[in-house]
């Protein structure tokens, strides 16, 4: 099954098991998704749940709010998680805060996906991640599908939470396949994973540099470097636990983000570990990370922006010699 | 006093019942405005002395089910809703029992219970809300319908054009009602706004726009109970504009000196509450002592509400840390 | 082949000029999307065939100075205002000789020399950057205009609302151009927006809106001039929607299923270089032979360019770092 | 001299300067500004380079990058920071951008102003502070005058600066006066300074959480613990020297932020030393800011969410007797 497919699966198990489950979008209808990640859906589920909006994502994630305390529990696609700053104040002033300015009078169930990440040749504006722009934003919960398994039980959990959740999908993986368990389960929201258990360095990391950090894990072990992959699966609550457990064994952190460096989500990582585990740390801690720039569009550059197999190995063998 | 003008009258217990209203906002926001000298109040206030009858009446149109979402110039509609002057007095002063368990303030007075779904600091946000309460109606098959207060500086902001459009797509039961009183702030109308009603904008959107009396609270009743039959029955959005003024400026202690010189005059002779009033006592259906009276007890009770919340605690420090997620 | 229709004919020099531009616009887009199925060009493409009326049209009027802002269908805006095809198509292949050095791609033709301001890849976005440009002209009193290109569908997304409002209360010297091909993405217009014409939308900004002929590249030029002679005069903005169609599907592969029957072949009897070619033949300004030799000429040269631009090196991996910010 | 004071005399002084140089914003011009700093501009200047505008943040912010791209150098004032959300498109997608994606053909010279923070009463949506929303974004400066001098000197550097600059200014602070020097100057974007010396403990802190960093260094003094404050300055780009050359001496820190804690600021300054100065640490890195809170309304919670004296104390203490 494709990461795709699992979240088609998602999707249209969520609207089947729940009536109240909504889904909107620019072109998710009748076209089936510009990611093609609905399909079908508005044929099974009909014109007054599965819906296609105009080019107003103002209005329909505020609208997502609007439904979300009123009964429904909707899902809004926004299609480029770089569009998320166009309806940025609905998610950080409205979504965010609804409960809290209320009092606690409202419960807020609602999801809003967006595909994410560079390396399919869009450009600047079309190529980001989102999850270090919402992080400073209490009231959200933030997951990031790596896997094929996870991209069906975290959109599942998304949508089944009782509070707002931004599911980020990265679009490099829409077409990365896995075989998978017949019943698919939900994955908690608020846990990390240990992907490939290893007693020498610990890398943290999500959805692609996590799956070329499992990559690069194997080839270091070639060099008998025997690395431990942790998956965050959540960026909001962060998992503590998963990270201190790994640390207290191999006394040394490496965060790989796609992301910028300057206020990239690896500082929240890292301050964590200065903090509770500081007395485990025997050497620096390092962030493998897209440094200052940003995506550009000529290929070279872009498969050069963010981590790659090369750049993760070489980080995790220069800290070993440190 | 000003003179008789006629419309179709309302019934009598509802002409009381919308001119108790109107007293009470008046009053209370008197009141309010007290407390934010007094600093017992922090922060700011936005007064809608002036605009009572828009409160009033739209909320007597309203009905079981219906939402509404307005802005930080709410206490208004919050009262017309049926908020306990209690929860909103006690919200103001940041108090433990207040509407928003204090978290909240001035400007957003929210009762959940009543479809009152939050008052908005954030100009133009809430339109596109009204909008999801009315997906919820129509998805739901209710014959409710979503109701959304803003101003008339509001529909310069993307969000108004973004939520009217979607609204009109789907054909969604959803009311919105512009409260022009001429002034965004310090800014008159027509250094912002290109057009001479907000109500031609609803063109944009192939929606029916209707400029209404909103110093005339039997006017506003029937348009908007028009307009809501027609949303009720799936006939889709209406943009209604209601024209007003406000007595007062535009928060805090703004003094209004951008008003051009007897502008707030010839306004106050159109005083909502005024304007009711004469017209019941034509009507035989009040006169002075009774008058005198309502608004005896109106200020009493306003007077009882405060000396009661100033004696309410402050919520404990750690309900800081709650009301953030949903738990479980 | 269509028929002969009249308007009042532009020179025969300036004829020829845009008739060459949009067959250069033609035989690139054509050309581009082959690079696209071959992998020479990566993510995606935009064509903007049959459409090719409304660029060459537009920047046939323009003088130095005038800043155009524009969309990821920005092909043909660029080649009209004089882009190198070079700087195009080594951009599109990321090369270090492209306009932008690679950094940019398809989706974001850029020649500050030419007055083009970006062509963006976030809907709606480029308005406001447009009504920057023209405060510029406004404040130092030149008579430059700022033209922006944007589709119908873009008229629905707040910037579109908040751009025009803002250029109408500061009389600025902006050219709102709606290209209004009847789809967005895989929408049709009527499914996402309530009005028959975006130019209606004008009318909420006090601001005049006009209809034109997209595929007339004569009657876009005459109109668009004369707003612009307005615009220069310091009589503010305008709102032009040039009726048009794409005769591709929105963008990569896309084979436009959602097209009604017959639709693309009653346009592609519209098609713009075809009417002007036609009036050029009946006034004797051009023959057969001379268009066939013309289009040689024309796809000679693309070829040529491409072949170049293959042989062009990427930059090089640290420009990744370059250009974020101004040095000093 | 007050904070206030000093941004009017930067806006004033550089309009003379430079008649390049045009402001506009809500209420900015005939009535002076919501906050009152930008009374008699429009009479000085008149009304094509000051203008009121109405209230369309992404029509007007995005004006500023299509001016400050043909040849004016525009300020837009946003009035709260809690409203950089509603034109966060323009920021994050457009200004920031706009130079990369073209391969540098333009030069960006604007400066954003509004006035962030806690303490006056505004609740959850006008209380905010923006800065950890922007660090990630590539592109922009970010300065935060936490003084009177360096409002003047941080504004004026602003708007020289070609690159887009967004100054934060601090609402709690507009009445806080101070006597500064007759030539006030300008303050060079990039540069931290430590506001006082000490040896035991290095405090990272802006704005009004430096100030009262300031305070509980000095009763701290009473106790024998001698403490160094570190006023960032700017928060993009970090000044990575001052902090690591403090730590070299003090080899323990405190960062305190007016910001909920996930995805804060802080995460960034404590990276950069358990990478840079990991091996000068004998103490776990502390941050102090608002956890996992909001700005609440009612008084005593507003007061209590932003680190105070008290809070900044204790923090000192306890991590001195580690
Ligand atoms: C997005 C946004 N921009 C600016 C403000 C500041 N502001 C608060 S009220 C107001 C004026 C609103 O005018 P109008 O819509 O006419 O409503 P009124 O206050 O007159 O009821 C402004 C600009 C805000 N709260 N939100
Ligand atoms: C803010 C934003 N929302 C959605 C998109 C995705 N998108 C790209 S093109 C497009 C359709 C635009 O239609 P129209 O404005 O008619 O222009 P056309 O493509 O037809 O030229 C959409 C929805 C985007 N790029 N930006
Ligand atoms: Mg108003
Ligand atoms: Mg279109």
């Amino acid at each position: 099954m494709t990461y795709r497919e699992a979240a088609t699966k998602a999707l249209v198990d969520a609207m089947r098991a729940d009536e109240n489950v909504v889904l909107f979008g620019e072109d998710v209808g009748i076209a089936g998704g510009v990611f093609k990640v609905t399909p079908g859906l508005y044929e099974e589920f009909g014109g007054s749940r599965v819906r296609d909006t105009p080019i107003s994502e103002q209005a329909f994630i505020g609208a997502a709010l609007g439904a979300a305390i009123t009964g429904l529990r909707p899902i809004a696609e926004l299609m480029f998680a770089d569009f998320i700053p166009v309806a940025m104040d609905q998610i950080v002033n409205q979504i965010a805060k609804y409960r809290y300015m209320s009092g606690g009078q409202f419960v807020v169930p609602l999801t809003i996906r967006a595909a994410q990440g560079a390396g399919a040749g869009f450009g600047t504006q079309h190529s980001q991640c989102a999850e270090s722009w919402l992080m400073n934003i209490p009231g959200l919960r933030i997951v990031v599908p790596g896997t094929v398994a996870d991209m069906y039980g975290l959109l599942r959990s998304a949508i089944e939470e009782n509070n707002p959740v931004i599911v980020l999908e990265h679009k490099v993986l829409y077409n990365f396949a896995e075989d998978v368990p017949d019943q698919l389960t939900h994955v908690p929201i608020g846990k990390a994973i240990v992907r490939r258990a290893g007693k020498d360095v610990t890398v943290v990391a999500t959805q692609l540099v996590m799956q070329r950090s499992l990559e690069a894990a194997e080839i270091l072990a070639q060099e008998g470097i025997d690395v431990e992959v942790i998956d965050l699966r959540t960026m909001a609550p962060l998992d503590e636990g998963t990270i201190l457990t790994s640390l207290a064994k191999t006394h040394r952190l490496i965060v790989v983000e796609e992301a910028p460096h300057a206020g990239g989500w690896g500082g929240d990582i890292v301050s964590m570990a200065a903090d509770k585990g500081i007395y485990w740390l025997d050497a620096p801690v390092k962030r493998v990370n897209m440094g200052g720039a940003l995506v550009a569009y000529s290929p070279p550059l872009e498969d050069e922006v963010v981590p790659n197999v090369k750049r993760i190995s070489q980080a995790i063998r220069d800290l070993m010699s440190e | 006093m000003a003179e008789v003008t006629q419309v179709m009258p309302l019934a009598m217990e509802t002409r009381q019942h919308v001119l108790k209203q109107m007293m009470e906002i008046r009053a209370a926001e008197e009141r309010i405005q007290g407390l934010f000298l007094e600093n017992l109040i922090r922060g700011t206030t936005h007064l809608c002395i002036g605009q009572e009858a828009c409160s009033a009446g739209v909320a007597a149109i309203l009905e079981p089910g219906d939402t509404v979402t307005c802005t930080y110039r709410g206490h208004g509609h919050a009262i017309a809703m049926g908020m306990s002057l209690k929860a909103m007095i006690a919200e103001m002063m940041g108090k433990a029992s207040g509407a928003c368990k204090g978290k909240g303030g001035s400007m957003h007075m929210t009762d959940a219970s009543l479809g009152l779904l939050g008052a908005n600091a954030i100009v133009g946000a809430q339109l596109p809300i009204a909008v999801g309460a009315a997906l919820t109606a129509q998805v739901k098959k209710t014959r409710s319908i979503a109701v959304t207060f803003f101003g008339e500086g509001a529909s310069n902001i993307g969000a108004f054009h973004e939520a009217l459009n979607l609204a009109a797509v789907w054909k969604l039961p959803v009311l919105f009602i512009c409260e022009n009183n001429r002034y965004g702030e310090y800014s008159p109308m027509h250094t912002t706004t290109p057009v001479a009603n907000i109500a031609d904008r609803a063109a944009s959107y192939g929606m029916p726009g209707i400029i209404v009396d909103g110093q005339d609270v039997e006017t506003v009743y029937h348009e908007v109970r028009a307009a809501a039959d027609r949303a009720r029955n799936g006939e889709g959005p209406v943009l209604i504009e209601l024209k007003t003024y406000r007595f007062r400026g535009h928060s805090r202690t703004d003094q209004a000196p951008y008003r051009p010189e007897g502008e707030l005059e010839e306004w106050l002779k159109r005083d909502p509450i005024v304007i009711l009033k004469a017209r019941m006592i034509a009507d035989g259906q009040i006169d002075e002592t009774e008058y005198e009276e309502l608004r005896g007890a109106i200020e009493r009770n306003i007077h009882d509400v405060v000396e009661w919340a100033k004696a309410e605690p402050f919520p404990a420090l750690e309900t800081l840390y709650q009301d953030i997620y949903y738990e479980g």
